[in-house]
């Protein structure tokens, strides 16, 4: 018996719009790889304005396609969503991607590990967690993820020579895999169950199924999740992160620590607030993306008290940083969402501040990995010390810093939603944050006794100060003025695709 | 064969498939095998997407698989040159070897 | 009156002082000696001039008007519901006497210390606090508000505590000053207390308010008998009454002035005049009366006991001051106010006068105080002797002594009053006190001026000079004129010997007392048996004392050897107050507050935020075990999570 | 003249911070005068309000604000800046200010290592504290609140004695832990009233459920929400006050710090959980309290209890002086818990003048340090004879800080103890108890250092500076003369104590305890 073809949809060639900031940056992609071939090594920083360039142009557009997106809607047959969220969150990738762009060629010159790939690699991975952010359709998000994640299997293992980048090479790499083992097999479920591989479809079919249960739906949806739990470095999914941080050339670390978060999340509001969401299932079946974010809390934080690395350090916070997203996530409301957008926003300006300061003030051929490097950093690069302080600040959540407004309304939005166990779960943990946060920010302030070594900090440059002025100002700005991103965070979600479901 | 009754079959080979993967990725301690492990859990999980795309009569299943097929070529590719670089280093192939960070 | 003069007057009388302690305070180190004597004396002596003028106020006001109050200004008000209290003074008969004794005694006080100080660095510093200690008991005295009184009160206190203190580089001195200072907070809170009572009953603190409102205090009732409690607790602390007066006799290490002033002649009678002045209340309190009518005669007892067998000088004429003031007590108690008013005049005069023969003696053999080491100083000291003898004799109570009208008079009027035989206890145990007081005030006398010099240093010592011994003539004359003028006028003018003047000039303060003891008069002749028998049993004391000590001298310490043993040992050992007082509350409260630091804070409050950090910090490294850096052990914990992942969802959906 | 005041006192210390920064490190003259010159200004500019600030506007509602800003800030969760000054905060502002003014002073030019650091962060703290005092919006608040921590962690972390860094540590933890469950409670209460507003007056009076929660499946029930918000503040201003058993980051803490820091964050910074209580506590949750007062007022009487035995045992200067300031506050502490008018002006009161004393009190004990080198009061003796002058002013501080009638700090006492007498007389009794307690510590402290004969390690040291003297004499001169004339203090906060005790009592305890109308004039009849 042969399978009824559905007729063939060609895609209009408007939609083409709709990926424009995807199409643009895949196109610098290309045009580095070409370019490295005919650049000399003594230029390769020109390679890095050019990726520059792409992304600017890329970002360009994306603002357009803000005011384009005043409608919602799919292209190519739903597989991708043109919506506000979307361009939300590339717009917080591509200014990631910018700034990361920004201190590479010095610590890249630095480490010894300039070469041209390394640009077409990063603008690779951020083409990747774009279409990520957009995806709409299982495939796609199957797509996305390895598209980025193969770049970055790249990218952790640049240092050559180093036997750390290896290892955590290798570790990304065969953990990687195997969680997209799962996260294909949940999405195989899922695609089996309700024969539907497009969010807005499942979404439909869910509705219709009602209340009828059917344990391979479920399986799938939990396989789903510990697929997208491992983007996310949510524990108990958690472990490579801080191999895999610690090990990475410090400017790929800056790089995805935040934007494979960023884009991870955004596909996991899309499908398990957007799409699964409001269904009877999901309703008892979310308590285990209540124990996921809590677990992601505590381990994050508790283990995060005994490092002695500050990459391992930020790495653990990363997932901590992941359980309170995680809350915006299980809370099922507008204002949950809003959270979380806000939190990744301040996340990714704080984050990549405070990396940018490792990264900048990085030696000669050494990783600044070691609490001992930043022992007396205030003393000899007093503002590089402020800005670092102002970063952990923000990470531990004290006002007036974006930080701050992040858990603040990932709470409210906790509370709103009558789940007030989960910010008190929130708070306490933050409150043991503030001890390692506080313990490195007093490193950098104490003066080094005469017997401990003195690290060699390298000069910042100018671009390696832009950027910690940027990241500086926005974790201030997101403190203060809250209302200029909450807007546009408002007006992201306002504009989700699947639609109408919450 | 009757698309309907041979089809928890393959849903079952394919579990079973995943499990043999997913147990020698615990297992095996030569990073290759590790990687054909890996593989060997993408490739039944193309056996679901195959089977379902089947039983369902979509084609959706299909290109899903074909995807799969393809993204798992590239990942190969990444991997294995990864694992030679390390072989190069001289260092023995053993995952339980990657721990110095952890140390 | 008119308010205008008084609030003039009262603010002049306490400016003076304050003036003088602020200049000695401020300039005093760089100014010459001389000039700091004369700033110390001329305050109070201008201040005496203002009391004199305000005597004359109050006796030239008719009767109907001899109380005013005057307001000064508003302290705090705390609106409506709350706490409103304005710095008012009032003039009245009461605080007239009071303020008389404070300026005059202080005055001569003052005028000894000049000599008495002559050779200390710290002179300034000396008068700035004795000047200080004027202008706080003057606020005192007062005071027309509750919580004026009580920073009088407490202003007395801290002047006390800072002239024990005096020389600071004595272990023993700070110790006594520490232990009269808390001494006195613990009465001050009691009194603090009695305030919260009364103006959460009658809504003022304004004493006059108070008074008017007595009435909305029902008589005997629970609430006044508190309060009236609280009210002598903080009197029994001020005057060295048990339970609260072990201080009193350790405040002797202060220069003998400030043991002249403060803690004879003028602070430590401030509870008398506290219990005098709240009588309207006390009145209404019977319980309480006699309570304080109890404390005081068995302090008065217990005191004339231990000073039997002190040896130090300035301790004896201490514990007398206590026994003195335990009588006071129980006048007070008993409503003789007037009688006990009049004794504290009286005898703010003749131990004023005590003390300070007592210091040219010390004076004399260079800071010697033990009684032991004296004898036979009237020869060399024949004046201050005199003196000593006229003190002696007003102590005693010997007729015709200023002491002997007072004492007669409060220990009389306990016959008139009270239930049953419990005057007629009272009277026999007063008789008693006459005995004693006779006896150790002979004892002293005759220890230190008769029998044999103990001491070559004895032979080496002379006669005050003129600046000291002018004073303890003038208070000599007093102590001796004063009781026989007074006696004689009131025996040939008036009816009532028992200190009629003294009465008829007190009466409006305290007309008000609803129980009006002060009309019942036990007639002439009653008087004057009671007189008698009173005199009588003195001379019984005085006589024994002579004849033990006067020319056979045994240790002066052994003094009650033929009485059974326990009385002695309690008598030198003061009856072991101190000690029992270090068992009972200093010691476990220095056990406690140790515990508290070496257990209580690091284990308990310490501990549980210490717990909570190990904790974390367990937890810490727990996560770091599981973090092993394998491949393997990694991908294990996900399949596992997986595992129950799927499981669980599917348990949790089909539930 | 629309002059937005209280933003004006907010600018000024912020702008000067900013302002250090463009000023050479080496100018430190430059750097010490411009610190000096804007803590003075903005003491000036505070005093002007304070004193004026009777005849200016009142704002209408239950809780009447003078100089009201209020601006739009994130409208979306109705948050906005929204500052006002009342009779509560007026004081405390003025204190707020004299004491940076005092630190500034005493900041030393030469001895104090990257000065502008120092400066600055002072400056930045009072920008905070100061936003503290004046928001009257929660979310605003509580980024002051939390906020002032970044500036005081950095001062505490860099200045001080070698232990400072795990008591800093440990006095942040501490403070967020409290903080956040108070940012809980500030949510819950926001979502709760159905208002959607942050703002005081918008919340005023008990907006929460007071139905009792009720733990899932084991059905047990518990606290309202109301009273659980309550709690969630309480966290934040216990540990801020401290209150035992939250206090033991004090004691740590004051003995790494410097002076000049202790002297602004013992005198002002541990009031602000007072001031927290009485500006949110009362008014926000009048069921609340009046159900924990109990509670608390039993906790501030342990305070008053406890810190005074600690203070008899310890040895060490700065420990004693910490410990009794941990007594006092909880004199503050039961004051508030009284809910009546005597003991929530007495707290109010007395707030202002224990900053005033232990601010003396840690300067005098920084002295003693600086010129013996040992802060062991068994080391310590005699120094009467070598420090008149530091005897003189440090006779007048020990006299205030033991409750001396007629001292400053006996006004508030009185207040907060005829308050307690109200409503719980064996508190009152107990707190007696602390006060004879505190006379026993304070002249241990005072006559251990001043008296008895000198020590070895007192030969030869000199007397304060004029500059330590020239701190020294208005604070001593503010303990008497507010002593003798305590009328202003009470007259500001009056109107605004009342209007706070009146919300907080609502129409719930409002027959409880009342005193008969006062009429305590001369010569009443």
């Amino acid at each position: 018996m042969l399978a009824v073809i559905p007729p063939l949809v060609t895609p209009s060639g408007v939609d083409i719009l709709g990926i424009l900031p995807e199409v643009i940056l895949a196109g610098g992609f290309v045009a580095l790889l070409m370019l490295d071939l005919v650049t000399s090594q003594a230029h390769r920083g020109r390679l890095a304005a050019f990726a520059l360039v792409a992304v600017a142009a890329s970002f360009g557009s994306t603002v357009w396609g803000w005011f384009d997106a005043g409608t919602p809607h799919t292209v190519y047959s739903g597989s991708f969503a043109y919506d506000r969220f979307g361009l939300f969150i590339n717009a917080i990738i591509l200014i990631s991607t910018a700034l990361v762009l920004m201190i590479s060629p010095q610590y890249l010159n630095r480490r010894g590990l300039h070469y041209g790939e390394y640009y077409s690699l990063i603008l690779a991975a951020a083409t990747g967690m774009m279409i990520l952010a957009g995806a709409s359709s299982l495939m796609v998000i199957f797509l996305a993820i390895e598209l980025l994640s193969i770049a970055l299997y790249i990218l952790s293992g640049f240092s050559r020579t180093e036997p750390r980048s290896h290892e955590a090479a290798m570790k990304y790499l065969l953990l990687g895999g195997f969680a997209s083992g799962f996260l294909l097999f949940g999405m195989a479920l899922i695609y089996g169950e309700t024969g539907h591989t497009q969010l807005a479809q499942i979404a439909a079919a869910l509705q219709n199924a009602g209340n009828s249960v059917d344990p391979l739906l479920m399986a799938g949806i939990a396989l789903l999740f510990v697929g997208l739990a491992f983007k996310i470095s949510a524990a108990p999914f958690h472990t490579w992160t801080p191999d895999v941080y610690q090990g990475a050339p410090t400017s790929v670390t800056t790089f995805m620590s935040v934007t494979t978060k960023v884009a991870a999340f955004a596909t996991l509001i899309r499908v398990f607030t957007y799409t699964l969401g409001e269904t009877t299932v999901y309703d008892r079946w979310k308590i285990i993306v209540y124990f996921v974010a809590i677990a992601s809390m505590v381990v994050g934080n508790v283990a995060a008290l005994r490092q002695n690395s500050v990459k391992r350090l930020l790495g653990y916070s990363g997932i901590a940083q992941a359980g309170y997203i995680l809350i915006g996530v299980v809370v099922l409301s507008p204002l949950g969402t809003i959270a979380s957008l806000y939190y990744l926003a301040a996340y990714a300006v704080t984050n990549i501040g405070a990396f940018a300061v490792i990264t900048i003030m990085a030696g000669r051929g050494e990783d600044m990995d070691s609490y001992d490097s930043l022992r007396g950093l205030a003393f000899r690069r007093p503002y590089v010390a402020a800005a670092m302080s102002l970063f952990l600040l923000s990470l531990g959540g004290f006002p007036p810093t974006a930080g701050f407004f992040a858990k603040f309304f990932v709470f409210a939005a906790a509370i709103h939603a009558n789940q007030v166990p989960l910010a008190l779960w929130g708070i306490a943990t933050s409150a043991v944050s503030v001890f390692y946060y506080l313990r490195v920010a007093l490193l950098m302030y104490t003066r080094p006794t005469a017997d401990q070594p003195v690290y060699n900090w390298s000069r910042t440059s100018f671009a390696g100060g832009a950027v910690l002025v940027f990241t500086g100002a926005g974790t201030l700005v997101l403190g203060i003025f809250v209302t200029l991103v909450w807007t546009i965070a408002m007006a992201a979600q306002h504009g989700i695709l699947p639609a109408g479901v919450i | 064969m009757n698309a309907t009754n041979d089809f928890p079959f393959l849903l079952g080979l394919a579990a079973f498939l995943f499990s043999i993967g997913a147990l020698g990725v615990l297992i095996r301690r030569n990073p290759i095998v590790v990687f054909m492990c890996i593989e060997l859990m993408l490739n039944a999980v193309n056996i679901v997407f195959v089977s379902y795309g089947r039983y369902l009569n979509s084609e959706e299943g299909q290109v899903f698989a074909f995807m799969v097929i393809v993204v798992a070529a590239a990942e190969v590719v990444v991997g294995l040159a990864l694992i030679t670089q390390v072989f190069r280093l001289g260092r023995e192939l053993d995952v339980d070897d990657l721990d110095e960070m952890s140390k | 009156m008119n308010t205008t003069t008084v609030a003039v007057c009262g603010s002049l009388l306490m400016l003076f002082p304050l003036a003088g302690a602020l200049v000695n305070a401020l300039a005093g180190p760089r100014l010459p000696r001389n000039a700091v004597n004369l700033v110390g004396t001329v305050s109070i002596f201008a201040a005496f001039v203002v009391a004199c003028v305000m005597l004359t106020l109050v006796v030239g006001a008719p009767a109907s008007a001899k109380a005013a109050t005057v307001s000064l200004w508003q302290w705090i008000n705390l609106g409506h519901g709350g706490l409103s209290v304005g710095v008012d003074l009032t003039l009245d008969p009461l605080s007239a006497v009071m303020i008389m004794v404070i300026t005059g005694v202080g005055f001569l006080i003052h005028v000894y210390s000049v000599g008495y100080m002559a050779e200390d660095r710290g002179i300034a510093r000396f008068f700035s606090y004795m000047n200080f200690f004027i202008f706080s008991m003057l606020v005192l005295v007062l005071a027309a508000d509750l919580v004026i009184l009580i920073i009088g009160w407490a202003l007395v206190a801290l002047s006390s505590y800072l002239l024990i203190g005096f020389w600071y580089e004595r272990p023993s001195a700070v110790i006594a000053a520490r232990k009269a200072f808390i001494t006195q907070v613990i009465g001050d809170v009691a009194l603090v207390i009695a305030a919260f009572l009364i103006v959460l009953k009658v809504g003022t603190l304004s004493i006059p308010g108070i008074f008017a409102s007595a009435g909305s205090f029902p008589s005997s009732g629970l609430l006044v008998t508190g309060i009236c409690s609280l009210l002598a607790i903080g009197a029994f602390a001020k005057s060295a009454q048990f339970p609260l007066h072990t201080w009193l006799p350790d405040a002797m290490e202060g220069p003998t002035p400030v043991s002249a002033l403060i803690h004879a002649a003028t602070m430590v009678t401030a509870g008398v005049y506290l219990i005098a002045r709240f009588h309207p209340l006390f009145d209404r309190a019977p319980v309480a009366q006699g309570m304080v009518a109890c404390v005081g005669i068995g302090t008065a007892v217990m005191a004339g006991i231990i000073a039997l067998s002190q040896v130090d000088i300035k301790r004896v004429i201490a514990y007398s001051t206590m026994s003195q003031i335990g009588l006071m007590i129980f006048a007070v108690g008993i409503g003789a106010y007037s009688a006990a008013m009049y004794h504290l005049a009286a005898h703010a005069v003749f131990k004023a006068l005590l003390f300070m023969a007592a210091g040219n003696v010390i004076h004399a053999l260079h800071d010697e105080q033990d009684i032991r080491l004296m004898g036979g100083l009237a020869a060399r000291m024949r004046r201050t002797e005199v003196c000593f003898l006229s003190g002696t004799f007003a102590l005693a109570g010997i007729p015709f002594f200023a002491g002997f009208f007072s004492k007669e008079g409060l220990l009389g009027f306990g016959l008139t009053n009270g239930p049953g035989a419990v005057p007629w206890i009272l009277y026999i145990v007063g008789l008693v006190i006459n005995v004693l007081t006779g006896l150790y005030a002979f004892r002293l006398w005759a220890t230190v001026f008769r029998g044999e010099a103990q001491t070559a240093r004895v032979y080496a010592a002379h006669e005050a000079p003129p600046m000291m011994l002018g004073p303890v003539t003038i208070l000599a004359v007093l102590s001796a004129g004063l009781g026989i003028v007074l006696g004689i006028w009131a025996l040939f003018l008036h009816a009532n010997v028992l200190g009629g003047v003294f009465t008829s000039f007190l009466a409006p303060v305290f007309t008000t007392a609803t129980s009006g003891p002060i009309a019942v008069d036990l007639g002439t002749w009653p008087a004057v048996l009671a007189g008698t028998i009173g005199t009588l049993a003195s001379l019984a004391g005085a006589g024994f004392a002579a004849r033990m000590w006067l020319q056979r001298r045994p240790d002066p310490s052994a003094v009650l050897e033929r009485l059974p043993r326990a009385l002695p040992q309690l008598s030198y050992n003061k009856f072991y107050f101190d000690e029992i007082y270090d068992a009972l509350l200093v010691r476990p409260t220095i056990a406690l507050a140790r515990t508290t630091r070496k257990v209580i804070e690091p284990r308990a409050m310490d501990g549980w935020v210490r717990a909570i950090a190990d904790a974390c910090s367990e937890l810490g490294g727990w996560a770091r075990d599981y973090q092993t850096g394998l491949i393997r052990d990694y991908a294990s914990y996900m399949i596992l999570a997986a595992g129950i992942f799927v499981v669980a969802t599917i348990v949790l959906v089909s539930r | 003249m629309n002059v937005p005041w209280l933003t004006v006192v907010l600018a000024v210390p912020l702008g000067a911070s900013l302002l250090l920064q463009v000023v050479p490190r080496s100018a430190t003259g430059a750097i010490k005068a411009l610190t000096v010159g804007a803590t003075l200004l903005t003491a000036v500019i505070v005093a002007v309000l304070v004193a004026a600030m009777s005849g200016t506007h009142l704002s209408p509602g239950p809780l009447g604000f003078h100089y009201e800003e209020q601006h739009s800030w994130i409208p979306a969760i109705g948050a906005s800046y929204h500052l006002g000054l009342d009779g509560i905060s007026a004081w405390i502002l003025a204190l707020n200010a004299a004491v940076f003014l005092l630190g500034a002073v005493l900041i030393s030019r030469r001895g104090t290592d990257r000065l502008k650091l120092f400066c600055g962060l002072l400056l930045l703290t009072e920008t905070m504290t100061a936003g503290v005092l004046l928001s009257l919006d929660l979310l605003l608040f509580y980024l002051f609140w939390e906020g002032m921590l970044i500036p005081l962690y950095f001062i505490l972390a860099n200045y001080g004695n070698e232990n400072r860094g795990r008591a800093t540590v440990k006095f942040m933890i501490y403070t967020v832990a409290g903080s956040l469950l108070m940012l809980v409670s500030i949510i819950a209460l926001q979502y709760a009233s159905g208002r959607g507003s942050f703002d005081i007056t918008a919340l005023l009076g008990g907006q929460m459920s007071r139905t009792p929660v009720v733990i899932p499946w084991v059905n047990i029930s518990t606290f309202s929400p109301e009273q659980w918000a309550f709690l969630g503040f309480a966290a934040a201003f216990a540990i801020k006050i401290p209150m035992v058993p939250f206090h033991t980051w004090l004691p740590d803490l004051y003995v790494s710090a410097p002076v000049p820091v202790l002297v602004f964050f013992a005198g002002l910074v541990s009031k602000l959980g007072a001031y927290g209580f009485i500006r949110f506590g009362l008014t926000l949750f009048p069921d609340a309290v009046n159900t924990f007062k109990w509670l608390f007022a039993a906790l501030a009487v342990l305070s008053i209890i406890y810190g005074a035995l600690m203070a008899l045992s310890e040895t060490d200067l700065k420990r004693i002086v910490a410990y009794s300031s941990i007594s006092h506050l909880g004199f503050i502490a039961l004051g508030i818990f009284t809910l009546t008018t005597n003991g929530v002006n007495g707290a109010v009161i007395q707030i202002v003048n224990h900053g005033i004393i232990i601010t003396a009190l840690f300067i005098i004990v920084g002295v003693v340090e600086q010129r013996t080198g040992t802060r062991d009061i068994r080391e310590l003796a005699g120094l009467e004879k070598r420090m008149p002058w530091l005897y003189a002013f440090f006779l007048v501080a020990t006299l205030a800080g033991l409750g001396m009638p007629g001292m400053n700090s006996f006004v508030g006492e009185f207040s907060i103890m005829l308050g307690a007498f109200q409503l719980y007389p064996v508190y009152a009794v107990l707190a007696g108890v602390g006060v004879v307690l505190a006379c026993w510590y304070m002249l241990r402290l005072h006559q251990g250092l001043m008296h008895d004969p000198p020590q070895p390690r007192t030969e030869g040291v000199r007397d304060i500076s004029v500059r330590q003297g020239l701190v020294l004499l208005p604070l001593t001169a503010l303990m008497v003369l507010l002593g003798v004339f305590p009328r202003p203090i009470g007259d500001v906060a009056r109107p605004s104590v009342q209007q706070s005790v009146a919300v907080a009592n609502g129409s719930l305890v409002a027959t409880a305890v009342t005193i008969p109308a006062v009429t305590s004039q001369a010569g009443a009849p």
